[in-house]
């Protein structure tokens, strides 16, 4: 058994320092780790490096505040709500430099950091221009004289961030039956340190009845907390769909200054805890709604 | 389209010569039906890819289907070395290709993933990567300076499987999850059999889709084989059958008299029940389930 | 504060009971090797274990339930944290993961914890040879690969866990010149290799630690990377051990401890409580 | 509402469905990426028609999916209602992608040339982007893996299809002639459906060649809405061939009864 990892949000991210390289789960609108992500923004860490795959709203809202200085990523954008504007802003104001990457070179450069290796292959990425645009891309002949390969350097971001459904306090992190994106298979065996909130805490008995169901072992995990909904404004399948109004609201704030850093106020720094959170963006009512996918507003 | 088919039919997708890849991880959950049905049909010149493994490797050797075996391990465990394996490659009658097993994972990847290699730092200082200059290289990286092992890929013709369930348009299940690297062989092979415990109607999938282990487009047969993984074990279904195993090792002390326990106990039974009832019957079946698991 | 739940339900388990509990008259040798192999695990170490290993599997929760309440074991690499009845008959099937709080892939998840180098850092090896350098053999005996005269099962994990990092220790039952040797005929563990700095020049990191078998413990002289004898089991000579090897043994300065004797508490745990089968037994043939 | 097909019973957005769906075969593997409702509703279409067995990931994830309804977004989960198998993404899904056991995929791009090469990265330089785009990302890996492509865009337009890309996120025929070839990838793009008509590519120089027209749209509508030379076929260009009846009611009231296809126009 391993040891006791439950802890407070804002004890757990004082273990993301200035300028880490902080991966983040997240699939456009889904499953990204937002209570982990607005304390990161309360706490006022700056020249962040931050590792996606989509990277949605968590990324738009920490380029708002100012956190981010690079991004590495395959794509950003909230897709069905439209691009990340703060993100884009900041980009081509060249205040966030994006090392693009194919998902295979990603997966690969994870991969990489996770396996303890120099480099992962791919086969992606020929022929494009993403290749002569960064440094840890480098084409490689096969020793055995066949086709060239992308080498894609190893990735070992500082520290990685997960929501889940359910965690025991030594951080044995448990997911409900749904699709496992790349982010929650590699990016934590990659990082250095892992934080997790989650859904819920329980005990480790709950965990042994659907021992298949646990995801990540706790001697994985650095810190685990417990934010129940701590998805929102993203979906969290199966328990509830993404915020359409919360990301619509967004949308519309990050288009003017004064309103982004209302917005922020209101939702990210102001809330003293995850319960206020919840009210201010709609409380009882929104939750049941949200609990029951009503997402189309 | 309907994959179920009888054991002979899919054993006949396997041409002789063919690169065969064997799942299951030592005594567990090793595709024993398929492999006997292989032994029965005489196949011939197999070059035989098993991970770790063990009794389906044995049969197949003692039935003289084998030209090579590609494995990290062959043995029967606590129960002892495997008898026909290790006879056979130290007579040099069957040829042994030795990798350890994340060089072989790493060969099979690069076949899965369309590379031409695949680096690892396993097996680095051995003596295994001197036996296969044309297969492994050891390189180092300009960058870091970091040694590393490139692995070619290895290509297998067909790949046998055993799993919990599978429905009539070949969607198949291993239950809880997959625990073993059966994936690292179907994703490198290009016909997968799956023999499986029950054939289930395809709700039983679209139920529980998290749940499907391989899709229905990388399995080209499946046939039901009720305790099909026999002798060796079906977590969480049943358990190993030490009593095979015993009686196995001790019959092949002497050439005839195992010749006569092969006939009689693994090649002469004609269906798969004929072999159950010839190999401890109902008594077998109960000592090695788990009823509480 | 750190609790463990799989310690809180060992019976007397409680820290004070190991810790003053006399030594055993009646141990056996397979307990002084389970014994000694338990200490080299401690709190905060990942522990997996692979096919007949009896004897590290009764370590790992000997370690478990006295001074490694929080040790990691990943039961026949796919079981975490697991609550086995009783050691079954055998070491990679499901009785031994009995009750497991994760299943761990060896597809996608246990090569990526074993190959980081931050997991599992300490790896226990049975091999059919090991010689003076801490190489293992479980592939051939005879100097011709392609001609052996004993085909043995095969490298397996060994290969790789060898080369990735891992602090190796080695255990031997039966401890024999054709066992403990100069030179492994065939090298699919890598140790020290040839000796001296070859391994680090080869980028590898960790390597053999300790080898204990049913006569000493040894260790590795850090200079030269030759096996040592750091401690002889109670009854045994030097020369016996001398005997048993099949290259000359280094024996350090000074007088040669001893191995520490089992507790009477870590004897009942082992019979009683964690192998009560004494499956351990059939390392040693029985 | 998108715009009625002239002399045809239907809409542009269904007659780019039927189209796309028409390209599928029994032997279609598939999936799909972000905001892909036309190729979403092909898939859909097809499987109900003249492709049953084709084969469609949703999402990439959720294998033989069958969605009561598509939701607005493409990578959610809403669409992977009644599926047989949820893949997860870097063991399963680029194993099936690499390996090459899927076989069909679309993507369109802000940007796109006669190559059917895409651009989701930037406008302007890389490094000081006059617009960053949201990211190619998987067109760069897919681009490179899977053997017929498809392209689709419901924004013809000279700044969609370009002379030259600001940037190549994604494969299609490279450099034109035997590249791809050259390089070792299979296939290659095999259609572009817009709304004003339906590209093939010249088998020799990979160029995109106008291969029909849709109803009430001219030669020189085509080519005052694209930015490079396009390749013109010998002879007659045909028209688009109109849905069916059939088509059009499965599509209607079966595979997208919500319209969330509207969404790309």
């Amino acid at each position: 058994m391993a040891q006791v990892k439950l802890t407070s949000v804002a004890e757990a991210m004082t273990l993301v320092g200035d300028g880490d390289v902080v991966a983040i789960q997240n699939m456009a609108t889904q499953a990204a780790p937002m209570g982990l992500v607005r304390e990161l923004i309360r706490q006022g860490r700056r020249d962040l490096g931050a590792v996606c795959l989509v990277g949605g709203i968590p990324i738009d809202w920490l380029a708002a505040a100012g956190c981010l200085n690079r991004l590495i990523g395959a794509a950003v954008s909230m897709e069905q709500f439209g691009l990340c504007q703060r993100y884009r802003k900041a980009v081509e104001a060249q205040q966030i430099r994006v090392e693009e990457l194919s998902e295979t070179a990603l997966n690969a450069r994870l991969g990489a950091g996770a396996r303890n290796l120099p480099f992962l292959p791919t086969r992606g990425l020929i022929g494009t221009d993403l290749i002569a645009i960064n440094d840890n891309l480098v084409m490689l002949d096969d020793p055995f004289g066949g086709l060239p390969v992308v080498a894609c350097r190893a990735l070992v971001p500082d520290v990685a961030l997960i929501h889940c459904h359910r965690a025991d306090r030594y951080g044995n992190v448990q997911y409900e039956p749904t699709a496992l994106w790349p982010d929650l298979g590699i990016m934590p065996k990659a990082a250095t340190r892992v934080i997790v909130s989650a859904e819920e805490i329980v005990h480790t008995d709950v965990l042994r009845r659907n021992p298949d169901r646990t995801v990540l072992p706790g001697f994985m995990v650095d810190a685990v907390v417990e934010i129940p909904w701590g998805a929102h404004p993203t979906s969290f399948n199966p328990n509830y769909g993404y915020d359409t109004g919360m990301h619509l609201a967004w949308t519309k704030a990050a288009r003017d200054d004064d309103a982004t850093a209302v917005f922020l106020e209101r939702y990210v720094t102001g809330p003293a805890n995850q319960v206020e959170y919840l009210d201010r963006v709609g409380g009882a009512s929104r939750m049941a709604a949200l609990a029951r996918w009503e997402i189309t507003a | 389209m309907d994959k179920v088919t009888t054991i002979e039919e899919a054993a006949a997708l396997v041409p002789d010569g063919a690169t065969v890849a064997i799942g299951g991880l030592s005594m567990n959950s090793a595709p024993m039906a398929m492999v006997r049905e292989l032994v029965r049909q005489a196949k011939r010149d197999l070059t035989v890819v098993g991970i770790v493994a063990g009794m389906p490797v044995d049969w197949l050797i003692a039935g003289g289907c084998v030209k090579t075996v590609v494995s990290g391990l062959v043995s029967f465990e606590g129960l002892g070395l495997a008898p026909n394996f290790r006879a056979m490659v130290q007579a040099g009658t069957v040829g042994i290709e030795e990798y350890s097993e994340h060089l072989l994972i790493c060969r099979l990847q690069a076949q899965a993933y369309n590379l031409p290699f695949m680096p690892t730092k396993a097996g680095l200082g051995t003596d295994v990567l001197a036996l296969h200059p044309d297969t492994l290289r050891q390189e180092v990286d300009p960058t870091t300076g970091e040694h590393y092992v490139a692995c070619t890929r290895l290509p297998v013709d067909v790949a046998l499987v055993h799993a919990h369930a599978a429905d009539a348009r070949g969607n198949v299940r291993v239950e809880p999850k997959l625990l073993w690297m059966d994936s690292e062989i179907v994703n490198a092979a290009a016909v997968t059999i799956a023999t499986v415990e029950r054939v289930v109607p395809g709700r039983e999938f679209t139920d529980a889709p998290e749940r499907t282990t391989y899709p229905r487009f990388m399995i080209h047969a499946v046939v039901e084989a009720p305790y099909g993984a026999f002798p060796t074990s079906l977590f969480p279904n049943y358990g190993h059958r030490s009593a095979f195993f015993d009686d196995y090792s001790t019959a092949a002390r002497d050439p005839q008299t195992f010749k006569a326990f092969f006939a009689e106990r693994v090649t002469g039974p004609p269906t798969w029940r004929d072999f159950l009832d010839a190999n401890g019957g109902a008594g077998a079946l109960l000592d090695i389930a788990r009823r509480t698991a | 504060m750190s609790v463990s739940p799989t310690a809180a339900a060992a019976p007397s388990a409680g820290a004070a009971d190991w810790r003053s509990s006399p030594p055993a008259n009646d141990y056996t040798v397979d307990e002084l090797m389970i014994v000694a192999l338990s200490e080299c695990f401690v709190d905060g170490d990942q522990a997996c274990n692979g096919m007949a290993s009896f004897i590290p599997v009764t370590a790992f929760q000997l370690a478990l339930r006295t001074h490694a309440p929080d040790l990691v074991w990943l039961a026949g690499a796919v079981g975490l944290d697991p609550q086995p009845d009783r050691v079954p008959a055998s070491t990679l099937e499901a009785p031994l993961w009995r009750n497991s709080v994760m299943y761990v892939e060896q597809y996608g998840d246990f090569w990526n914890f074993a190959l980081n180098g931050r997991w599992l850092q300490k790896f226990c090896v049975g091999a059919a040879q090991l010689d003076k350098f801490g190489n293992g053999n479980n592939s051939v005996i005879g100097a011709e690969y392609h001609k052996p005269r004993v085909r043995l099962p095969g490298t397996a994990g060994l290969g790789d866990m060898g080369s990735i990092g891992k602090q190796l220790y080695y255990w031997n039952p039966n401890h024999n010149p054709r066992a403990i040797v100069d030179r492994v005929d065939f090298v699919s563990c890598a140790g020290w290799l040839g000796g001296g700095d070859e391994r680090r020049a080869l980028g590898l990191a960790g390597g053999p630690e300790l080898v204990i078998t049913n006569l000493c413990v040894m260790d590795f002289e850090p200079t030269s990377r030759h096996m040592r004898l750091k401690s002889l089991h109670p009854g045994i000579s030097i020369e016996q051990v001398q005997a048993a090897t099949g290259f000359e043994v280094l024996v350090p300065d000074g007088a040669i401890g001893l191995t520490r004797v089992p507790t009477e508490h870590e004897v009942h745990l082992i019979r009683h409580v964690i192998d009560p089968d004494g499956m351990r037994l059939r390392e040693f043939g029985k | 509402m998108t715009a009625p097909v002239p002399g045809y019973d239907c809409t542009v957005d269904e007659l780019m469905v039927v189209t796309f769906s028409r390209a599928m075969s029994n032997d279609t593997l598939a999936f799909n990426g972000a905001v892909s409702f036309i190729p979403v509703c092909g898939y859909l279409l097809a499987r109900r028609t003249h492709a049953p067995e084709l084969v469609w990931a949703a999402s990439s994830i959720a294998i033989d999916a069958d969605p009561a309804t598509i939701p607005e977004s493409t990578l959610s989960d809403g669409l992977w209602g009644g599926a047989s198998m949820l893949s997860n993404s870097p063991f399963d899904f680029w194993t099936y992608a690499q390996g090459a056991r899927y076989n069909t995929f679309a993507f369109r791009g802000a940007q796109m040339d006669a190559f059917g090469n895409v651009n989701n990265t930037v406008i302007g330089p890389y490094d000081a982007p006059k617009v960053r785009l949201p990211g190619g990302g998987g067109m760069a890996d897919l681009g490179a893996m899977i053997p017929r492509i498809f392209l689709w865009s419901s924004t013809h337009n000279a700044r969609t299809f370009v002379e030259r890309l600001d940037f190549r996120s994604g494969m299609g025929w490279g450099d034109g002639g035997d590249h791809r070839r050259r390089l070792g990838m299979p296939g290659g793009p095999q259609l572009c459906i817009t709304n004003l008509c339906v590209f093939d590519f010249e088998p020799v120089t990979k160029r995109m060649r106008l291969a029909s027209l849709h109803p009430g749209v001219s030669v020189e509508d085509v080519r005052a809405n694209t930015g490079f030379e396009i390749v013109m076929p010998a002879g007659e260009i045909p028209v688009t061939a109109a849905p069916t009846a059939d088509e059009l009611r499965i599509l209607r009231t079966e595979v997208d009864p919500t319209n969330a296809r509207h969404r790309e126009f």
